[in-house]
């Protein structure tokens, strides 16, 4: 099933297909800004993450999973989480290393090229807002998959069709 | 020294995380496998290590200071739990190597393990209330998946259970720590015990230390809010009981309970009654509770809850001494400190051995229920002489190494005048053993029903996670004095440093 | 080619975000752009080198004032309907015929009728719409079709050929 | 702040319209006209009031942002309705007794029936 | 004025919010109720414009953008459940 | 390194070898076993001949007598130290352990060789004997605690060799386990109380005035009692002893439990407490009731260990009854009975143990006629039987005669009471012996149903000889023993015996034991002199004839357990005796029974309703503010 | 009680609001949204604990700083507490963790069992 055919045995009717196709990258781009300027407005990599996890949750609900199998699936999901929680555990530990675990290694010096209230003025920080929403985002879009796979068993005396 | 601190959070944590990664496939699970066992030595080792000195030690996250920063502090207590949980968690780990063959999905297995190691060293080694309660919360959660892993029926119902129980008291303890903050504007342990000793009582540290006996109560699991554990301990695997009814309730429950009251609230004599009354509550239900069962591990989760009463009875009369109305004796709260955390000390050692005897009969033979098991002392000697040695330290038998906890804890309730309380502890030890001489009868003596008859011991390494928590069940006894003096005394004398002692040692204004 | 405008397509959309033009800010946008451009690859609207031709920005234009216009006397329609006392309405669900071919122009389409005076598009099915229509005027599928579909489709086609 | 008169224009029928369509969703008969009359106008209403945000803090940052919200509103909201009623029509809800022509049953039945 | 203006604002999209959570609780069938959420979510996005105005931060703008699209994510959502589909169909 | 330390050293190390051993190489645990109760016996010895030669026990650490001091464990009011000390009433329990020890080591080579245990038996009963010795040596109250568990955890682990050995061993380790926790109470509260000098058996006197204090006190009895099987904490040694191998009870229910228990008790009640004279009466009743009750539960026996296990509850009760008259006669009574019973007892259970070897069974009722088969067996049984039934010339006489007259002079309404329960219970004793002698020895001979068919080998038979030879020597030469080996315990508990010899106490003593003993014997010859005479051999025997069918090739047989049927037919004494078969009196089966109902009612709390959980915690949070602010 | 201590008590009514529901429903998914609840409750709790009367929000901007590149007096003076805030996103995140637990295992209860009546999950007892 592709995304081409106008109305699939997967998904939802083409008018939800063709506007997932076109807001799916503002949402994601939305949820990038508000993780990597985490640090200077609010928001940060646990707000951006949702919202990330939101855009593929819209894919998955548009085009019913043989496509968003593509883009996604409950492993790689979990595999992109961990990777995201341990590559914020990697800061940290990049920052022991310089000295003190989550030590700022790349904290501009006071007089230095970087600006406050710019993109990299908050140095490690910044990495591990993304680590964090990519943490989240995936996590939570891992939750979402575990429980769209749920098939609930009917009650019985339910059973009239 | 200070500077492998964080490695005790760092390591597990990352192990947790990588795990999965690894999963995905079977050599995948082996070398998650071989991670976490790696992990589980390094942790031991730096467990070890923190004893090179008996200085307290300060760690500051980032080289922030408080109130921003957020700091990790070691002391006796740290020190003695750290050893705990590390010695559990490896021979848990060794266990597992063998045991979780027959599990899918074991690099998300090897995952939660890690991260609930990783919670729970956090609880330890933090000096900051809020973030104990949030590795409180990423251990309780590691352990409510690790409940539901087998995904059956009964393993499903515990975990919900254990969830809807455990967030409960998660919830009034973040109630607490909101009181606590509202009260001083701090959540560093230190600074709040610094701002809390001048002033006396007032409703809301009344309302916030409820909230803080029944939160980590119920995370202790003391009766009354116990029903918890004697479903989920026994649905998980059994390394993870041996790991929730080993150190879990321990680190999360009693550590946080009397790390709060002692150094940061200071006891009063109204959280030593209630702390006292829970104990000997805990004590007496549950082993009423354990008498009746038939289920293997059912019955061991409910002499968590009897033993667990005995740590927090000694703690509580320690606390009474040490209350303003008490008299002060700190000789004798040592003596009932030491009692208590050798207690502690010991049952993670013992229930963690006998939960991970019941383990391995319970996949060598495919059942725990005592009435479907029999004369398993000739088919699998290594478990039966584990569960034998495990059995008889619960019990309190010479020169098991409860023997020796018990006899503190009885002869120093009796020092301090609680004669009540030292016959329901001996009343209670004699059900102990009561109760374990039916499951000695029912599983490792009498007839071997036929359906039994070819089972054969269990592989190396579940022997071997069996036998590490076997010897220190049987020199735990002998070498008590030694024990004491580098373990155990100086744990008990960081719950005696009282708040004021506790805040000079540990406040910002010593930090870097 | 096409993944390249895809990049441009995004790279636009977060410059129009992040509203910013600092270097920093640019070259997190061309990452990340590039990042979801791939990611999303699959959905994305197959044809982007049509966002820029001009002729289709300026039917574009000449359609927002139109529809808003539409809109706007949707609303008021709306408006005297439901502030009624008597509620003048006569529902109902109509089939209409659409000429357009794309699944873009027809999701426009739809959405357009959904704005406006009193439609509601429930189903699209190859080139059927099926709309609920809040004062059923006529039951001749013509003049339905006239009514409901003819006013957008001939500037749509313009934009979405 | 000082709120310019143009946009306060522009919010200010935005508002009302917003009231409308909740007073459309509650005295509408069936769903279906609900679903018609609230997105209609709360869609306009909002728009108009983002439109009006958008004009007061001109060519910046948040007017931009207020423009890009204003056309991810006009672009979802008729879809989200769309799959609503479409939604309520399958999983069964009947239209109000007044309505007077249905070309959709006869579609929906048949699809029901394949799946 | 700027404080009238804005309680006015306030004012309406409360009185709207009001008519939806009467819809939200009256039912009576679940799209009715569908419906309605749908509806309050984009009035949330106008109330995040008042505050907007009102405090002239602009991340209450980012919050507007963050709502309209979970709201729109949430509607899909529950109109699929309502066809009585799993979500990943 | 001194004699005692290397002689608590040696059954530990030896123990641990031979249960390194055990699985590989059972028969050299065995082996371990003798060698290391003999080796343990040499130094034994040297600690007894030491405490009459200053010289030996030249201390290594500080004080007079100490032999070793290392503190475990400090609590606050005294520690947990490693000082034992050398009492002759300690090295008299330390000698007979020692003894017994090589006895059951010998027996048990040979009589357990087929058994798939024997190689763990070795190490356990080394284990025993270093549970033994640190109770019998051990200055420190605690450390008399952690010898004593380890014995009863030894005869737990010894008894549990079969299904229903396991029954019995638990139920063992359920009422012994149960005073071993009390005995910890007990000290803990005589120490709290301040009235003991830290936890120093030596250094203590202790005046039994308050409540907490006899409480302790009673404790501490109750421990001793149920270790030594007296009423009403006996039950567990009849099933112990039925369904453990013979070796197993003749090492500890019948001798090393005897040896523990009356010696805790005179430690306790003759040293460590003065106790006040209605504690004395209590002892005495306990007593008396010991050796009535347990004679009569003996008499409707069917099993001969089982039979064997209730008089070594009858047994105790003179023990008992000696002990709490307080007096020098009844003391030195009470603990010469100790003496005599282990010996008797033990070669009655290594009688057992023989018989059920060549036989398969002890069930009196498919036993008979083994005399032909097993003579020297028979002749140990002959001897320890009228032994324990106190006739002279044997040691149960002797000491039971010391007792009869301890009793008599506590005087009053209660002293020829007790006298005459003493008198009959003996009575009873013999009775019960006849029958058996008869089940087992005399009477048809009975084919063996499963056992080995051959007579006793020489291992086993060694130390029953030996036994049996001591029994008469005890009891012949009672006046010499006492000196050499009562006496002195006696002396240092304060009991000056001017002439410490058999037959003391003349004066006052109403019968010439000399006179009694030849009395009996007179009446014995006689007896046999009638018998030969009366010509009863001489009777014509026919086969049993019945409707034209004779019986089968089996002759007919009388059981000896038929003869007190009657006894259970009595109208009250055999009701009292259903019931306590059926366990009416049994404090353990009535602890279950309770226990039961609690559990029961709190597991129904437990229904698994979550809404019910949570409701607790909320409702104990509740109480638990209330509490923290009135 | 003094008026600042009305938005506590509000909050400690809707944590009862919670409880109730999960001591007194039997339905799974009722007892989840108690424990939601509470959380909010909680949450609520917190953020009440931070506020500060006609505090603004904790949020630095350019006009916040002093000269030499700290942030102002003034700013620490008006603003709301910001340590609390950061609990609750902490909390928050924690909490919807916990609550995709909850309905992940009520799911599979739910396939298990059959039922969501929490009355009838109770193989576990005793
Ligand atoms: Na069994
Ligand atoms: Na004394």
């Amino acid at each position: 099933m592709t995304p081409h055919s106008p109305r699939g045995g997967s998904g939802m009717t083409i008018i939800v297909k063709s506007t997932t196709r076109i807001v799916t990258a503002f949402i994601m781009l939305f949820g990038t800004t508000i993780v990597l300027y985490g640090h200077v407005t609010p928001g940060g990599g646990f707000a951006g993450g949702v919202i990330i996890a939101a855009a593929f949750a819209l894919i998955v609900l548009a085009f019913g999973k043989t496509l968003a199998g593509r883009f996604v699936t409950g492993t790689t999901a979990s595999v992109w989480d961990s990777a995201a929680a341990t590559a914020f555990l990697f800061v940290g530990v990049l920052g022991y290393l310089g000295g003190c675990f989550f030590w700022n290694f790349l904290r501009p010096p006071q007089s230095g090229r970087f600006t406050l209230f710019k993109l990299y003025s908050a140095g490690s920080i910044l990495l591990s807002n993304t680590a964090i929403g990519m943490k989240v985002g995936m996590g939570l879009l891992g939750v979402f998959l575990a429980l769209s796979v749920f098939r609930p068993r009917r009650e019985e005396g339910e059973g009239h069709e | 020294m200070t500077n492998i601190l964080p490695l005790v959070v760092a390591l597990p944590l990352g192990a947790g995380f990588l795990s999965p990664l690894l999963g995905k496939s079977r050599r995948g699970e082996s070398m998650a496998a071989l991670l976490a066992l790696g992990i589980g030595f390094a942790n031991l080792a730096i467990s070890v290590a923190l004893f090179t000195t008996t200085e307290p030690l300060v760690y500051w996250i980032g080289f922030w200071n408080a109130p921003v920063g957020i700091s990790m502090a070691v002391d006796g207590l740290t020190r003695l739990l750290l050893l705990t949980t590390s010695l559990v968690a490896l021979a848990a780990l060794v266990f597992s190597i063998a045991y979780m063959r027959r599990f899918t999905a074991t690099g998300l297995y090897y995952s939660l393990l890690m991260l609930m190691v990783a919670g729970m060293n956090g609880v330890i080694v933090t000096g900051d209330l809020f973030n104990l309660y949030v590795f409180l919360e990423v251990a309780s959660i590691s352990s409510y998946g690790l409940v539901a892993f087998g995904t059956e029926h009964e393993e499903l119902e515990a975990s919900f259970k254990y969830l809807i129980l455990g967030s409960i008291g998660s919830l009034f303890i973040l109630l607490g720590i909101g009181i606590l903050y509202n009260l001083t504007g701090q959540l560093n342990m230190a600074l709040v015990a610094d701002s809390l000793a001048g002033r006396g009582a007032n409703r809301a540290m009344t309302l916030a230390a409820a909230f803080f006996l029944m939160g980590f109560g119920l995370k202790a699991a003391l009766v009354p809010f116990h029903a918890w554990l004697p479903d989920a301990h026994p649905s998980a695997p059994a390394p993870i009981s041996a790991m929730l009814s080993g150190v879990l309730i321990k680190a999360s429950g009693v550590y946080a309970l009397a790390r709060i009251v002692f150094n940061v609230m200071g006891p009063s004599a109204a959280h030593a009654d209630v702390l006292t009354a829970l104990g000997a509550l805990s004590m007496v239900v549950g082993v009423f509770l354990a008498v009746g069962q038939w289920d293997f591990k059912r019955l061991l989760g409910y002499h968590s809850i009897s033993q667990m009463g005995y740590i927090v009875l000694a703690i509580g009369v320690a606390a009474q001494v040490m209350s303003p109305r008490g008299s002060g004796d700190e000789a004798l709260a040592g003596l009932l400190l030491f009692g208590g955390l050798f207690h502690l000390f010991n049952h993670a050692a013992f229930k963690s051995l006998l939960f991970l005897s019941s383990g391995s009969l319970e996949q060598q033979a495919g059942t725990r229920m005592l009435k479907e098991l029999g004369g398993m002392r000739r088919r699998m000697p290594v478990t039966a002489f584990c569960c034998r040695i495990g059995a008889l330290s619960i019990a309190g038998v010479p020169p098991f190494n409860g023997f020796f906890s018990k006899l503190v804890i009885v002869v120093a309730l009796a020092l301090a005048g609680k004669w009540l309380l030292a016959a329901l502890a001996v009343f209670v030890a004699m059900m102990t053993l009561v109760s374990f001489l039916k499951v000695q009868r029912t599983v490792l003596e009498g007839e071997t029903p036929e359906r039994l008859a070819g089972v054969r011991e269990a592989p190396y390494p579940m022997q071997s996670g069996m036998l590490i928590l076997a010897t220190v069940c049987l020199l735990g006894g002998p070498l008590v004095v030694w024990l004491r003096g580098w373990l155990l005394d100086p744990a008990a004398a960081s719950l005696l440093t009282r708040a004021a002692g506790y805040a000079a040692l540990f406040s910002p204004r010593g930090g870097p | 080619m096409k993944q390249l405008l895809s990049c441009v397509l995004t790279l636009m959309l977060w410059l129009l975000l992040t509203w910013s033009l600092a270097p920093s800010d640019i070259a997190a946008g061309v990452f990340f752009s590039i990042v979801i451009a791939v990611v999303l690859s699959d959905i994305y609207p197959d044809n982007p080198q049509a966002a820029f031709e001009p002729r289709r920005w300026f039917w574009a234009a000449v359609y927002v004032p139109y529809f808003f216009y539409y809109m706007v006397r949707a609303n008021l329609d709306v408006a005297y309907r439901v502030v009624h006392p008597d509620m003048p309405i006569r529902p109902g669900i109509v089939k209409v015929r659409t000429t357009l071919k794309g699944d873009l122009g027809r999701t426009a389409l739809a959405n357009s009728i959904t704005l406006t005076p009193g439609t509601l598009s429930v189903d699209i099915i190859d080139d059927c719409l099926y709309v609920h229509w809040i004062n059923v005027s006529t039951l001749d599928a013509e003049e339905q079709t006239m009514l409901i579909v003819e006013k957008f489709e001939r500037i749509l086609k313009k934009i979405f050929r | 702040m000082t709120i310019d008169p143009i946009p306060m224009v522009f919010i200010t029928v935005g508002l009302l319209f917003d009231l409308l369509g909740c007073i459309g969703l509650v005295r509408l008969p069936d769903v279906y006209n609900r679903a018609q009359a609230a997105t209609k106008c709360v869609t306009l209403g909002t728009c108009l009031v983002l439109i009006g945000v958008a004009a007061q803090f001109g060519v910046s940052a948040l007017g931009i942002k207020a423009l890009l919200c204003m056309i991810f509103v006009l672009f979802t909201s008729p879809v989200g309705a769309h799959a609503i009623v479409r939604g309520a029509y399958r999983s069964g809800v009947k239209m109000w007794g007044g309505s007077v022509v249905d070309a959709y049953a006869d579609v929906a039945a048949s699809e029901q029936e394949k799946s | 004025m700027i404080p009238g203006f804005i309680s006015f604002g306030v004012a309406v999209l409360l009185a709207s919010a009001f008519l939806c959570l009467f819809r939200i609780s009256r039912g009576p069938t679940p799209p009715d109720r569908t419906v309605a959420i749908d509806i309050l979510g984009t009035l949330v996005v106008g109330f995040c414009c008042v505050l907007c105005l009102a405090t002239g931060l602009d991340f209450f703008m980012n919050i507007a953008i963050a709502w309209a699209l979970i709201s729109f994510i949430g509607t899909i959502a529950l109109a699929k459940h309502l066809e009585g589909r799993h979500f990943d169909d | 390194m001194n004699a005692m330390t290397i002689a608590l050293a040696i059954p530990l190390a030896g123990g641990l070898l031979a249960y390194v051993l055990s699985r590989k190489a059972p028969t050299l645990s065995a082996v371990i076993a003798f060698l290391g109760s003999l080796l343990a016996a040499v130094f034994v010895a040297q600690v007894w001949s030491g405490e009459a030669n200053p010289q030996l026990l030249a201390p290594l650490a500080s004080g007079p007598g100490w032999l070793a001091r290392f503190a475990i464990l400090d609590l606050k009011a005294g520690s947990l130290e490693l000082v034992f000390r050398a009492t002759r009433l300690g090295n008299l329990g330390a000698v007979g352990t020692v003894f017994f020890g090589i006895m059951i080591a010998l027996y048990s080579m040979t009589a357990l060789q087929s058994h798939p245990e024997r190689g763990r038996f070795g190490a356990f009963l080394l284990w025993t004997l270093f549970g033994a010795f640190m109770v019998f040596w051990a200055d420190n109250l605690l450390v008399v605690l952690l010898g004593w568990e380890i014995v009863t955890l030894m005869l737990y682990l010894l008894v549990n060799t079969d299904p229903e050995g396991s029954r019995a061993a638990e139920k063992s380790y359920g009422i012994l386990g149960f005073t071993d926790v009390g005995l910890l109470l007990a000290i803990s509260f005589l120490v709290a109380s301040g009235k003991t000098r830290g936890f120093s058996v030596s250094q203590s006197t202790v005046y039994v005035g308050s409540p907490g204090v006899a409480i302790a006190y009673f404790l501490f009895l109750a421990a001793a009692l149920a270790k030594a099987g007296a009423w009403p904490l006996h039950t567990w040694l009849p099933p112990v002893a039925k369904s453990s191998p013979a070796a197993v009870s003749a090492l500890l229910p019948a001798s090393l439990d005897k040896l523990l228990g009356i010696y805790l008790l005179a430690r306790v009640s003759l040293d460590l407490f003065v106790l006040a004279p209605w504690m004395h009466t209590v002892l005495m009743i306990i007593g008396a009731v010991t050796i009535l009750s347990a004679v009569l539960m003996a008499m409707v026996q069917h099993n001969l260990k089982r039979l064997f296990g209730f008089h070594a509850v009858s047994q105790v009760g003179y023990m008992v009854l000696g002990i709490g008259t307080g007096s020098a006669v009844g003391v030195l009574g009470g603990l010469f009975h100790m003496v005599n019973h282990a010996l008797y007892k033990s070669g009655l259970f290594l009688v057992a143990g023989s018989v059920e070897r060549h036989a398969g069974t002890a069930e009196l009722d498919e036993l008979g006629g083994l005399r032909r088969a097993l003579p020297w067996t028979f002749g140990v049984a002959l001897i320890t039987a009228f032994s324990i039934s106190g006739v002279p010339p044997l040691n149960g006489f002797a000491s039971k005669w010391l007792v009869y007259q301890g009793a008599l002079a506590v005087g009053g309404f209660l002293g020829p009471l007790l006298f005459t329960v003493a008198v009959f219970g003996s009575a009873l004793t013999l009775a019960s012996f006849v029958k058996v002698l008869h089940s087992v020895f005399w009477g048809p001979e009975r084919q063996p149903a499963a056992g080995s068919a051959k007579p006793e080998p020489l291992g086993m038979l060694l130390p029953m000889l030996l036994i049996a030879t001591l029994c008469i020597v005890l009891g012949v030469w009672a006046g010499p023993s006492i000196g050499v080996w009562i006496a002195p315990a006696l002396e240092e508990l304060g009991y000056g015996l001017e002439s410490p010899l058999y037959g003391l106490d003349l004066e006052r003593g109403l019968w010439n034991p000399l006179f009694a003993v030849v009395l009996l014997a007179g009446g014995v010859v006689l007896g046999l002199l009638l018998y030969s005479v009366g010509g009863t051999r001489r009777a014509r025997t026919v086969d049993p004839f019945m409707g034209g069918e004779r019986f089968g090739a089996r002759p007919p047989f009388y059981s000896g357990t038929h003869f007190y049927v009657t006894i259970q037919k009595l109208p009250f004494l055999g009701g009292l005796l259903k019931d306590g078969e059926a366990g009416a009196f049994d404090p353990y089966r009535w602890a279950g029974l309770l226990g039961g109902v609690v559990v029961g009612a709190l597991r129904a709390l437990h229904s698994g309703l979550l809404n019910l959980y949570v409701s607790w915690a909320l409702l104990g949070l509740a109480v638990l503010v209330l509490a923290l602010v009135l | 009680m003094s008026s600042g201590a009305i938005p506590f008590a509000l909050s400690m009514v809707v944590l009862l609001i919670g409880l109730y529901a999960i001591i007194a429903k039997a339905n799974v998914v009722k007892i989840i949204i108690g424990i939601l609840i509470t959380d909010y409750a909680v949450n609520l709790f917190l953020v009440l604990l931070g506020y500060r009367h006609g505090g603004r929000a904790p949020i630095v901007t350019k006009a916040d700083l002093d000269t030499s590149g700290g942030v102002s007096m003034g700013f620490v003076n008006t603003s709301v507490d910001p340590v609390p805030q950061a609990l609750i996103l902490t909390s928050i995140v924690i909490g919807l963790a916990v609550a995709a637990m909850m309905v992940a295992l009520a799911l599979r209860l739910h396939d298990k069992y059959g039922t969501f009546d929490i009355t009838r999950i109770r193989r576990l007892k005793g």
